[in-house]
C-alpha cells in the first residue's frame, strides 16, 4: 500500500465526503471526519518521510504514463505543503464539534462537515498533482465548498462576503484557465514536468508571456496579495470560527504554493525573473502590502478583521521572501507559510473560543477577558507574540531568516521595512493585550468561564507548536532549506 | 439592458449560439453539454433566481471608468499575446503533434472505445474527470447548505392548497409532458450507454434525465413531485454515484495496479477498461441527475417558502 | 496574413464583454450572467484551438485519417460543469443575499453592511 | 431518381426556408405580442417539417431518416404546446391584445380579472 500513498493522501478524504452523508449523528459525523483528517495527516507524514529519504515520488493515476495521463507527484515542496495542509486541519477540527455547535444550525451539521472535507481534499489535490489542467479542477472544488462554508457563518454579511469571494475567486480561477490554456497552445500538453521541458523553446514568444502573466494574476487573486485582497477581510470575519481557522491556516497557502510552482518549476527561475519585471514587482507589492494592511490592522475594532488583516501582511512577507529569489529567501517564505499556518489557527481558534463564550469578538467586548478566560488569552497573547517576532517563538525563525536572505541579496532597505512592519504588529496586539488585560471587565459579566477543554486543547497543542518550533528548528527549517535547494537545483 | 429576464434570454442564446459553434468545431461532446447546460440547465436556474430576486435592474449611477481601463488592458495583453500563436486551424500546431496524436492513434487499441473524448475522458484523464464529479457534488451540498428549508406540517398543506390551485389550468401541458416525459427519461438512457460510440456519456444523460424530472415538477406541482421523488433518497443517490466511480479506483488499487487502471478489472485490459468506463460513467450520470435535482429542488422549495411567507404576512396584516 | 488569427480576436472580444459585465454592474444577478458568458467564452477559445482544418469529430470511422484534437473538448466538459456548479452556487447566494438585505444591487448593500458596522 | 430526389429535396427545403422568413417577417411586422406568436407558431412547425423531409431525402434509407422522423415527431408535440404555454402566460399576466374597437379591449379586460 505504500506504493499507492500520494494518491491516497487525495482519495481518503474525497471519499469519505460522500460517506457522511450515511452517518446520521452529527456527533458520529464529526467522530469520523476527525479520524479521516487524522489519516490523511499519517499519510502525509509518511510521504514526508518517503520524500526526504529517497526523494521525488512519481505516481500514475489510471497507468498511463505522464504526459497522456494524469500524474502525482511529490517532491519535498508538496509533501511538506501536504503536511501544513493535513496537520492543521486535524488540529483544527478537534474543536469544530463544540464551535460548530452554537455557530450553525442544528440541521447544516453534516453538510458543514462533508463540506469540510471536500475543501480539505481540493487544497491537497492542488498540492498533489502534477498536471496543470487538475490543478484547476480542484481549484474549484476547495474554492466552492469554501465559498458554502464562509456562507454558512450566523451574520447575513457572510452571504455578502461569500458572494464577493465567489465573484473574485472565480475571475481568479478563469484567469488560471486561460493562462493554461496559453501555455497548452504553445506546448500542446499539460503536465507541469513535460511543460517545464518544453517551454524554453517558445519562452521568447509573446503567447507564453501572456500565459504567464494570467496565471501570477489569477493566483494572486486567490492569493489575497495586496491590491487584490478585498475579499479576504470580510471572508475571514464572518465566516464560522472553525472555518476562519481552517483557510487562514491553509487556503492562502495553497495559493502560494501554486505561485512558487509555477514561477519556479514550470517557467523556470530564469524566465520567471528575467523575462518579467516581477521582482521589484512583488517585492513593492509585498512591503506595500505590509504596511498598509498593518496599519488597517490597528483601525479594526472586530478582532477577526483585525487579524484577517494582519495576514494580508504576513502575505506580504512571504512575497517579499519570494522575490528575493535566492534559495535563502525561498526557504523563508516556506518557513514562515509553516509558521503563520500555526500561529494564526491557534489566533482564530482562541477566538473561535472567546465566540463561544461571549458571542462576539469586538475588541471592546475582551475587557477583562484576561482573568475570565486566562488561558485562551494566554494563548492570545503567545500568538500575538509570534507575530511579532518574538524571540523563542516561530515567528521569530522566519523573519530572521527573511532578513538574512534580504542582507546576504544586498536588499537593506527592505531588511529595515521588515523590521519596521514588525513594529506595527505590535502596535495592533497591544490593543488586544490593552482590552483584556488592563481593562475593568464588563459590568453584569462575571460569569464568564474558561473556555471548554475541547477548544483548550487544539489551541494548547498550536501555541506549544509554536513555541518548540521556535526553539527547535531542525524539522521546519531542514525540510524548507531541502525544499527551497531542490527548487533552485532543477532550475537553474 | 435593465430587464434581467431579457438579459437572461440572451445569454440563453449565448449558450445555444456557441452550442452551434462547437459543432461546427467538430467538438460534438462539448457542444451537447453546452445545449444542455449552458441553454438550459443554467437559464432556468437563473430564471427560478430571478422569480425571487425581482427582475429589474437600478441604473449605475457612477461611471465605470477603471472598469473600462482593467478590461481594455487586459484584452490587449490577450489580444497581444494572440500575436504569437499558431494559424487557426493549422494541422502543425504543437496541440497537434505533441500529446493528442496517441489518443487519437492508439486508443483504439489501448482502450478500446471509437468516440475518443470518452477514451480520453474516462480513461487517460479519468482522475479530472472525478474531480468534475466531485465540483458537482460539492454544489449540491453547497446548495443544500444554503438553501434548504425545514418543512413544518401545515405549511406544507397551505403550500399545497396554493399550488393546486395555481396548478388547475395546465391540462394541454400535462397531457403533452405526460407523453414526452417517457421519451425524455429513454433518450437520457440512450445517451448513458451510446457515450462509447457517438457523442453523449453520463453527464449529458444526467442532465437529460433531470430536465425530465423538472418538467414534471413544475407541471404537476412541487408537492407532487416530492411526493414522487424522495429528497434524502436522491441525496443518497448523488453520494452513491460519487462512491461508485471513487470505487472503481479503490477495485484497481486492492488488486495491486495504479488508481484508476480499469485493466485491472478484468482479466483481458480491454475488455477491463470497458467496464471500468461502464461503471465510471454511470456514476457520473448518478450523481449529476440527482445533484440537478437537488439544486432544482431547493431552488424551487426556497421559493415557495419566501411566497408562503408573503402570503402568512398578508393574512396578519389583514387581521 | 493575420488573418488566421481572427478567431482568437473574437473569443477575446466576447472575453472582455462577460469579463466587463463582472465587474462594472452592480446587480448580483447580472454578474453572475457576466461570469458565465466569460467563462464560455474561455470555452469557445480551447475549442478553436482543437480544430484541424479538414479534420472531423473525433470519433474513429473506417475511412477518416484528419480528426480534431480530444483533449481541449474532454477539458472543456470538465469546465463547462464547473461553470454550472459555480453558477448554481452563486445563485443560492444571491438569492439568500436577497431574503437577508432585501435587495440584490451592490450599492445598497455596501449601505446596509456600513450602517451595520 | 438521384436528380429527382435532389430536386425534390430542394423544394422542400426552399419551402421549409421560405415558411422561415415569412414567420419572421411576421414577427416584425404584426401589432402585438399573441398576432407575432401566431406568425411564428403556426409557420414554425410547418417550416420544420419541412426542412426535415427535405433533408430527409438527401440520405434516404439511413439511420438518419429514422432519427429524423423521431426529431419530427418530437417538433410536432413540442412546438404548438410551447406557444400554447406562451400565449397562455401572457394572458395570465394580463397582457391585453390590440384589437381593432376601443369596446373589444374592455370586454376581454372584464372576462379576465
Amino acid at each position: 500500500m505504500l506504493a499507492h500513498l500520494p494518491v491516497l493522501q487525495v482519495i481518503v478524504p474525497l471519499m469519505a465526503s460522500p460517506l457522511c452523508l450515511l452517518l446520521t449523528r452529527p456527533r458520529l459525523v464529526w467522530l469520523f471526519t476527525l479520524i479521516v483528517s487524522g489519516l490523511a495527516f499519517l499519510i502525509s507524514s509518511l510521504l514526508l518521510q518517503q520524500v526526504m529519504a529517497s526523494g521525488t515520488i512519481i505516481y500514475a493515476l489510471g497507468g498511463w504514463d505522464a504526459p497522456w495521463g494524469i500524474e502525482y507527484r511529490i517532491d519535498q515542496l508538496n509533501a511538506f505543503l501536504l503536511l501544513i495542509i493535513s496537520a492543521l486541519s486535524t488540529v483544527v477540527l478537534l474543536a469544530a464539534h463544540t464551535s460548530i455547535r452554537q455557530e450553525i444550525p442544528a440541521d447544516r451539521h453534516t453538510l458543514f462537515y462533508i463540506l469540510y472535507l471536500l475543501s480539505l481534499a481540493g487544497m491537497l489535490g492542488i498540492v498533489a498533482t502534477g498536471d496543470a489542467f487538475n490543478v484547476f479542477v480542484f481549484l474549484e472544488i476547495s474554492s466552492l465548498s469554501a465559498y458554502a462554508l464562509i456562507a454558512l457563518g450566523k451574520d447575513r454579511r457572510a452571504l455578502w462576503a461569500s458572494y464577493q469571494y465567489l465573484i473574485m475567486g472565480t475571475i481568479g480561477a478563469t484567469f488560471i484557465l486561460i493562462g493554461i490554456g496559453l501555455m497548452y497552445q504553445m506546448t500542446g500538453t499539460l503536465n507541469m514536468d513535460d511543460l517545464s521541458r518544453r517551454l524554453p523553446e517558445v519562452a521568447h514568444t509573446r503567447t507564453i508571456f501572456t500565459a504567464f502573466a494570467f496565471i501570477i494574476v489569477g493566483v494572486c487573486l486567490k492569493l489575497a496579495l495586496f491590491p487584490l485582497h478585498l475579499w479576504l477581510p470580510n471572508a475571514y470575519a464572518y465566516a464560522p470560527s472553525i472555518v476562519t481557522a481552517f483557510f487562514a491556516a491553509t487556503a492562502t497557502k495553497v495559493a502560494i504554493y501554486l505561485l512558487i510552482r509555477f514561477t519556479f518549476s514550470v517557467f523556470g527561475l530564469s524566465f520567471s525573473f528575467t523575462a518579467v519585471p516581477l521582482q521589484i514587482l512583488f517585492v513593492v507589492l509585498g512591503v506595500a502590502g505590509i504596511f498598509v494592511a498593518s496599519t488597517a490592522a490597528i483601525y479594526q475594532n472586530n478582532v477577526k478583521h483585525l487579524f484577517a488583516y494582519s495576514s494580508i501582511a504576513q502575505i506580504g512577507y512571504m512575497m517579499v521572501g519570494f522575490s528575493i529569489s535566492t534559495a535563502t529567501g525561498l526557504m523563508a517564505t516556506l518557513l514562515h507559510v509553516f509558521n503563520h499556518a500555526l500561529m494564526k489557527s491557534a489566533l482564530f481558534l482562541a477566538l473561535g473560543a472567546v465566540m463561544y463564550r461571549i458571542g462576539s469578538v469586538q475588541i471592546n467586548q475582551f475587557q477583562g477577558l484576561g482573568h475570565q478566560m486566562p488561558y485562551t488569552m494566554a494563548a492570545i497573547v503567545v500568538g500575538g507574540l509570534s507575530l511579532i517576532g518574538v524571540p523563542l517563538t516561530v515567528g521569530f525563525v522566519s523573519k530572521w531568516y527573511l532578513i538574512l536572505a534580504a542582507i546576504e541579496k544586498g536588499w537593506w532597505p527592505v531588511a529595515v521595512l521588515i523590521l519596521l512592519g514588525s513594529l506595527l504588529a505590535i502596535v495592533y496586539v497591544w490593543r488586544i493585550v490593552e482590552a483584556a488585560y488592563f481593562k475593568p471587565p464588563i459590568a453584569g459579566r462575571d460569569a464568564i468561564k474558561e473556555a471548554p477543554l475541547s477548544f483548550l486543547m487544539p489551541i494548547w497543542i498550536l501555541v506549544i507548536a509554536n513555541i518548540y518550533f521556535g526553539i527547535d528548528t531542525r524539522l521546519s527549517v531542514g525540510v524548507a532549506q531541502a525544499a527551497s535547494q531542490s527548487l533552485f537545483g532543477v532550475s537553474p | 439592458m435593465k430587464d434581467l429576464l431579457s438579459v437572461i434570454m440572451l445569454s440563453g442564446i449565448y449558450g445555444l449560439l456557441s452550442a452551434s459553434f462547437f459543432v461546427a468545431m467538430d467538438a460534438v461532446d462539448v457542444a451537447f453539454t453546452e445545449a444542455s447546460v449552458g441553454a438550459g440547465i443554467s437559464t432556468l436556474l437563473m430564471l427560478v433566481a430571478i422569480t425571487m430576486t425581482g427582475r429589474s435592474e437600478h441604473p449605475v449611477r457612477h461611471k465605470p471608468v477603471l472598469a473600462l481601463a482593467v478590461v481594455i488592458i487586459t484584452g490587449s495583453l490577450l489580444i497581444y499575446g494572440t500575436l504569437d500563436m499558431p494559424y487557426f486551424g493549422s494541422a502543425d500546431a504543437p496541440v497537434h503533434t505533441h500529446v493528442a496524436p496517441r489518443y487519437i492513434n492508439d486508443s483504439m487499441q489501448e482502450v478500446g472505445v471509437p468516440n475518443i473524448v470518452t477514451s480520453v475522458l474516462a480513461s487517460y484523464r479519468a482522475f479530472d474527470t472525478f474531480g468534475e464529479v466531485i465540483v458537482i457534488f460539492t454544489a449540491g451540498m453547497g446548495i443544500l447548505a444554503l438553501l434548504s428549508v425545514v418543512r413544518r406540517p401545515e405549511d406544507v398543506a397551505k403550500i399545497d392548497s396554493l399550488n393546486d390551485s395555481m396548478h388547475e389550468q395546465h391540462l394541454i401541458l400535462r397531457v403533452v409532458a405526460k407523453i414526452l416525459i417517457p421519451f425524455i427519461l429513454l433518450y437520457a438512457l440512450y445517451v448513458q450507454f451510446h457515450g462509447d460510440y457517438g457523442p453523449g456519456g453520463g453527464f449529458q444523460a444526467g442532465v437529460i434525465f433531470a430536465s425530465a424530472i423538472f418538467l414534471y415538477a413544475m407541471l404537476f406541482g412541487m408537492s407532487t413531485a416530492r411526493r414522487v421523488i424522495n429528497q434524502s433518497f436522491i441525496q443518497l443517490i448523488a453520494a452513491i454515484g460519487v462512491l461508485l466511480y471513487g470505487s472503481v479506483g479503490v477495485v484497481s488499487l486492492l488488486s495491486g495496479k495504479n488508481y484508476f487502471d480499469y485493466s485491472a478489472l478484468s482479466a483481458d485490459p480491454i475488455a477491463g477498461q470497458h467496464l471500468g468506463i461502464l461503471l465510471i460513467e454511470l456514476g457520473v450520470g448518478f450523481t449529476v441527475a440527482s445533484v440537478m435535482v437537488i439544486i432544482f429542488f431547493n431552488f424551487a422549495g426556497r421559493r415557495e417558502n419566501s411566497q408562503n411567507l408573503e402570503y402568512n404576512n398578508k393574512e396578519n396584516k389583514k387581521v | 496574413m493575420l488573418l488566421g488569427l481572427y478567431n482568437y480576436w473574437i473569443v477575446v472580444v466576447l472575453m472582455m464583454v462577460g469579463f466587463y459585465i463582472v465587474i462594472a454592474h452592480g446587480n448580483l444577478i447580472k454578474k453572475i450572467v457576466g461570469l458565465s458568458i466569460f467563462q464560455t467564452s474561455v470555452f469557445i477559445f480551447y475549442i478553436s484551438m482543437a480544430k484541424v482544418d479538414g479534420g472531423t469529430a473525433p470519433i474513429l470511422a473506417e475511412g477518416i485519417s484528419q480528426y480534431s484534437n480530444p483533449l481541449p473538448h474532454v477539458l472543456i466538459l470538465t469546465a463547462i460543469v464547473v461553470g454550472i456548479a459555480t453558477t448554481a452556487v452563486g445563485l443560492a447566494l444571491a438569492v439568500r443575499i436577497k431574503e437577508a438585505y432585501g435587495s440584490i444591487e451592490e450599492e445598497e448593500i455596501q449601505k446596509k453592511d456600513n450602517e451595520d458596522c | 431518381m438521384d436528380t429527382l430526389m435532389n430536386i425534390g429535396s430542394g423544394l422542400f427545403l426552399f419551402i421549409g426556408s421560405f415558411l422561415c422568413v415569412s414567420g419572421g417577417v411576421g414577427i416584425l411586422r404584426f401589432p402585438d405580442f399573441y398576432t407575432r406568436m401566431h406568425a411564428v407558431g403556426v409557420t414554425e412547425t410547418l417550416a420544420t417539417a419541412m426542412i426535415l423531409i427535405g433533408l430527409m431525402l438527401q440520405n434516404p434509407g439511413g439511420l438518419v431518416d429514422v432519427k429524423l422522423t423521431i426529431i419530427l415527431l418530437m417538433t410536432f408535440f413540442i412546438s404548438p404546446t410551447a406557444s400554447h404555454a406562451l400565449a397562455k402566460a401572457a394572458m395570465n399576466n394580463g397582457l391585453v391584445p390590440v384589437l381593432n374597437k376601443q369596446e373589444d379591449n374592455e370586454k376581454v379586460k372584464s372576462s379576465n380579472p
